[in-house]
């Protein structure tokens, strides 16, 4: 991935996230499964035994769980602010899907593509942006003839 | 005929290097020339452009650090000391701010880094009274080096 | 030893400010950290290697001491006042340095040991500015001087990145996709506590 | 003619098969290459030209939605303790019961078992925009005491405009629980959903809660913001003469401090005001009124307390809101 091919966003945040109080940036999660496909036992192992303990513990994020009749079993979140991420969990262990569903869950939904500066800041300068003129004193050669002009 | 299914109602041609290509193309798209659309001319043309960009994850940090240098030297200028004097005595003075730091500061904060500047000439001026013996010398004196002449 | 150091840099650094600008009450004090005081063991890069040199300007020490204390006591009645603006700060973390400022964003190459929305300080401060006077570590500031604390936001991982090496008529090619964990904090605040000595 | 045809009977058929087309040839299918699947590509990207992207659905009709749940959720989320019930009333408004009743009206149901007990969230939403103005304006008042009354009228009415209110909405999810006559929710809609939520917190919570809900949702829209983007003035020197003749500080002399390149096409001005032999503020300028003016604006910010660098805001979480800084400094 060259950096000319890909799109690139600079650091965000959705909605100030942290400044007054943190949200958890997850707001619902479905789990789609098969009942008697062999690609989703560990889905189902998972069901069996961490879904609960994930939904107790983050109470701020829905969890849909659905068993269809589907060959890939999918997970989708989708965030706050609008994005929708599928992942596919075919052939994954129950381990493996707990640690995908903490990743999810500890990200905001903003897009994952190429990041230009690692800082973002709102206030950039404290002192006043270095100029010219910032350490010369006031009043050098040509300014006094147009001080005319101000008069 | 009668085509119950979509996969047997399309027609179905040749074999499918069709994805592979595509693979490759999706890098190759901003290329000028025939080289965004055929494979043969891409395929070499991606893998140069992989392998600049691999190289240049290492450039860019040395070429950044090159420029602050260059605004480090700049910044200093302005307040009558040279690069390496600025930085030599920063760290005599055990003040460990990095390079980017320091011309981040020299931008956004001008009078943080004035008081750098000052305070690397104050270090520099002990260093030099230091090399000159009990610091009893006038100051009309230059250097040894112009003593010993 | 190392107070009275401090002591002959500091006067002469505002002597020279205060003329150039004379609007406002410029200063900037160095400090030596509270951790080269005798946690850490005395190295040949902890102090400089060659003698510790008296003021050879004539001024005396009653005046150096003077003055010293005076920019101390105004630095440190602003900060008791509460009358600096914003402020920024440098801190190490991560293997980088960063000046910061309130709200900020900082994004970390690497996962850290903490859950999301938990806050954390920062220990390494670097360097304290405000608009009027600068903080500057000999390397750090003291821990109960200056408190920085930011919020873990989002833990993540980072775009992939394809590193390649290919070297011509030697049939080798090697091609892997790299992606990295990333941790993104908000800066929530800068505190200045009025402890200068 | 045959790519028409080809078209048309893909239109019909892909149609049909759009939402389950995996299902049925993941059934039909035999174990090979899926030779079929790049025409099938170009055929769906055609469609997709030819019909525009499908209209936008609410979250509520797609499957997977349990209403109860969501609004729970979305009430821990936020680390609020809503009551249910006034919440649920507050997502509710008057245009949904207007086109729900049609609705049912138009199934041609008998219409006393199907009549609708819900309220409307009109009476939260003017409790909500009342309280939100109350509020904001108390707290433009206490975080920047200088700051005349059109000034804090005017951040007031920036943060409690649409523009502002639907954006943060939207990021806190507000639009999937809305029930709504339109999808995509309309923004007047949304703007008065919103402010039926904080009438809610309100009534569940009080009016301390509320105030730290707006100030960690709304008030943190202001990071960033300038004065004068919120606040137009059109002749900054009138408003700054004015506010130091309020002042009894002498008038304000505009002078000529720099200039550069006064003779090519990038010219550059830096006027200072000064006022009796002080200097207030110093502006640049690509002519000498435009500095003067950009002076009179650093200079009224000056006086307002709105500076860049002034003490950033006041965010802290609730819990240590009225400890002194030197107490918590010292108890780590």
């Amino acid at each position: 991935m060259t950096s000319r091919a890909t799109p690139s966003r600079f650091l965000r945040s959705v909605l100030q996230n942290g400044v007054g109080r943190y949200v958890c940036q997850l707001k619902r999660i479905s789990i789609v499964f098969s009942k008697n496909a062999q690609s989703s036992l560990g889905v189902r192992d998972f069901i069996e035994e961490g879904v609960v303990d994930y939904a107790n513990k983050n109470p701020g994020t829905v969890v849909y769980v659905s068993p269809q009749s589907c060959r890939i079993p999918k997970i989708v979140a989708e965030y706050l602010n609008g994005n929708v991420r599928e992942e596919i969990v075919t052939n994954k262990t129950s381990p493996q899907i707990s640690e995908l569903l903490t990743k999810l869950t500890n990200q905001s939904g903003l897009d994952i593509i190429r990041i230009r500066k690692p800082f973002h800041t709102d206030n950039p300068s404290i002192q006043g942006q270095w100029h010219p003129f910032t350490n010369r004193p006031p009043s050098i050669g040509p300014i006094r003839a147009q001080k005319q002009d101000t008069q | 005929m009668v085509f119950l299914t979509l996969s047997c109602w399309i027609r179905n041609r040749g074999p499918d290097r069709y994805w592979k290509v595509q693979e490759l193309l999706k890098h190759a798209r901003h290329f000028r020339g025939r080289k965004n659309r055929c494979y043969s001319l891409a395929v070499r043309t991606v893998r140069r452009a992989f392998v600049y960009a691999t190289k240049a994850r290492k450039l860019k940090k040395r070429n950044m650090r090159t420029l602050w240098i260059t605004r480090i030297a700049a910044a200093s200028r302005e307040h009558g000391m040279k690069y390496p004097a600025l930085m030599h005595n920063l760290t005599k003075s055990s003040v460990q701010l990095n390079r980017r730091v320091i011309s981040d500061l020299a931008i956004t904060e001008p009078r943080s880094f004035l008081s750098l500047a000052k305070l690397a000439q104050a270090r520099k001026q002990e260093g030099f009274r230091a090399a000159l013996g009990d610091g009893k010398e006038p100051p009309g004196v230059f250097s040894r080096v112009v003593l010993l002449q | 030893m190392a107070v009275s150091r401090g002591l002959t840099g500091l006067w002469r650094t505002c002597s020279m400010l205060s003329p150039r600008l004379p609007l406002l009450s410029a200063a900037a004090v160095r400090l030596q950290s509270s951790v080269s005081g005798g946690l850490v063991p005395q190295t040949s890069l902890s102090r400089p290697p060659w003698a510790q040199q008296t003021s050879p300007v004539p001024v005396s020490e009653e005046e150096e001491r003077g003055r010293h204390a005076a920019v101390v006591s105004t630095v440190n009645q602003r900060i008791q006042r509460q009358d600096f603006g914003r402020l920024f700060a440098v801190v190490h973390f991560a293997g980088r340095q960063w000046k910061v400022t309130d709200e900020d964003l900082i994004l970390i190459e690497n996962h850290i040991e903490a859950e999301c929305g938990e806050r954390i300080r920062m220990e390494k401060v670097l360097l304290v500015g405000a608009e009027d006077f600068t903080l500057i570590g000999r390397p750090l500031l003291g821990k109960e001087l200056v408190r920085v604390e930011a919020t873990v936001l989002e833990k993540t991982e980072s775009s992939p990145k394809v590193h390649m090496r290919f070297w011509r008529r030697h049939r080798f090619e090697r091609k892997k996709i790299i992606i990295q964990p990333q941790t993104v904090l908000r800066i929530n605040s800068i505190e200045l506590a009025p402890r200068l000595t | 003619m045959a790519s028409g045809y080809i078209l048309n009977r893909g239109a019909l058929t892909l149609g049909i098969h759009c939402q389950r087309v995996c299902r049925n040839i993941s059934l039909s299918q035999v174990r090979e290459k899926k030779r079929w699947m790049k025409v099938y590509t170009y055929l769906m990207a055609k469609k997709l030209k030819l019909d525009g992207p499908p209209p936008p659905k609410p979250r509520s009709q797609q499957p997977l939605w349990d209403y109860h749940t969501e609004v729970q959720a979305f009430s821990t989320r936020l680390h609020e303790n809503f009551s249910l019930e006034v919440l649920k009333t507050a997502f509710i408004n008057p245009c949904y019961l207007q086109a729900e009743q049609e609705r049912r009206q138009g199934l041609g149901v008998d219409s006393e078992t199907t009549a609708l007990v819900l309220k409307d969230n009109a009476q939260l939403s003017a409790k909500g925009v009342g309280f939100t103005r109350s509020f904001l304006t108390d707290w433009c008042r206490a975080s920047f005491p200088s700051l005349p009354s059109e000034g804090v009228e005017s951040i007031v009415g920036h943060l409690t405009s649409s523009a502002v209110v639907t954006y943060v909405a939207r990021n806190l999810g507000i639009e999937d629980l809305t029930m709504s006559a339109e999808f995509p929710v309309p923004d007047d809609v949304l703007h008065s959903t919103f402010m039926a939520v904080i009438g809610a917190l309100q009534e569940s919570s009080g009016a301390e809660r509320t105030g730290f809900f707006l100030r960690d949702f709304l008030v943190t829209q202001l990071i960033g913001k300038d004065l004068f983007d919120m606040w137009t003035v059109v002749n900054p020197m009138g408003l700054l003469v004015e506010e130091l003749t309020k002042r009894n500080v002498p008038l304000p002399e505009p002078r000529l401090i720099r200039s550069a390149g006064a003779s090519t096409v990038l010219p550059l001005y830096f006027v200072g005001l000064y006022s009796d032999k002080k200097l207030l503020a110093q502006g640049p300028g690509e002519t000498l009124l435009a500095a003067e003016d950009e002076a009179a604006r650093v200079a009224l910010r000056k006086l307002y307390g709105y500076t860049e660098n002034r003490r950033p805001l006041d965010f802290s979480p609730q819990q240590q809101h009225q400890q002194p800084l030197i107490k918590s400094v010292s108890s780590n």
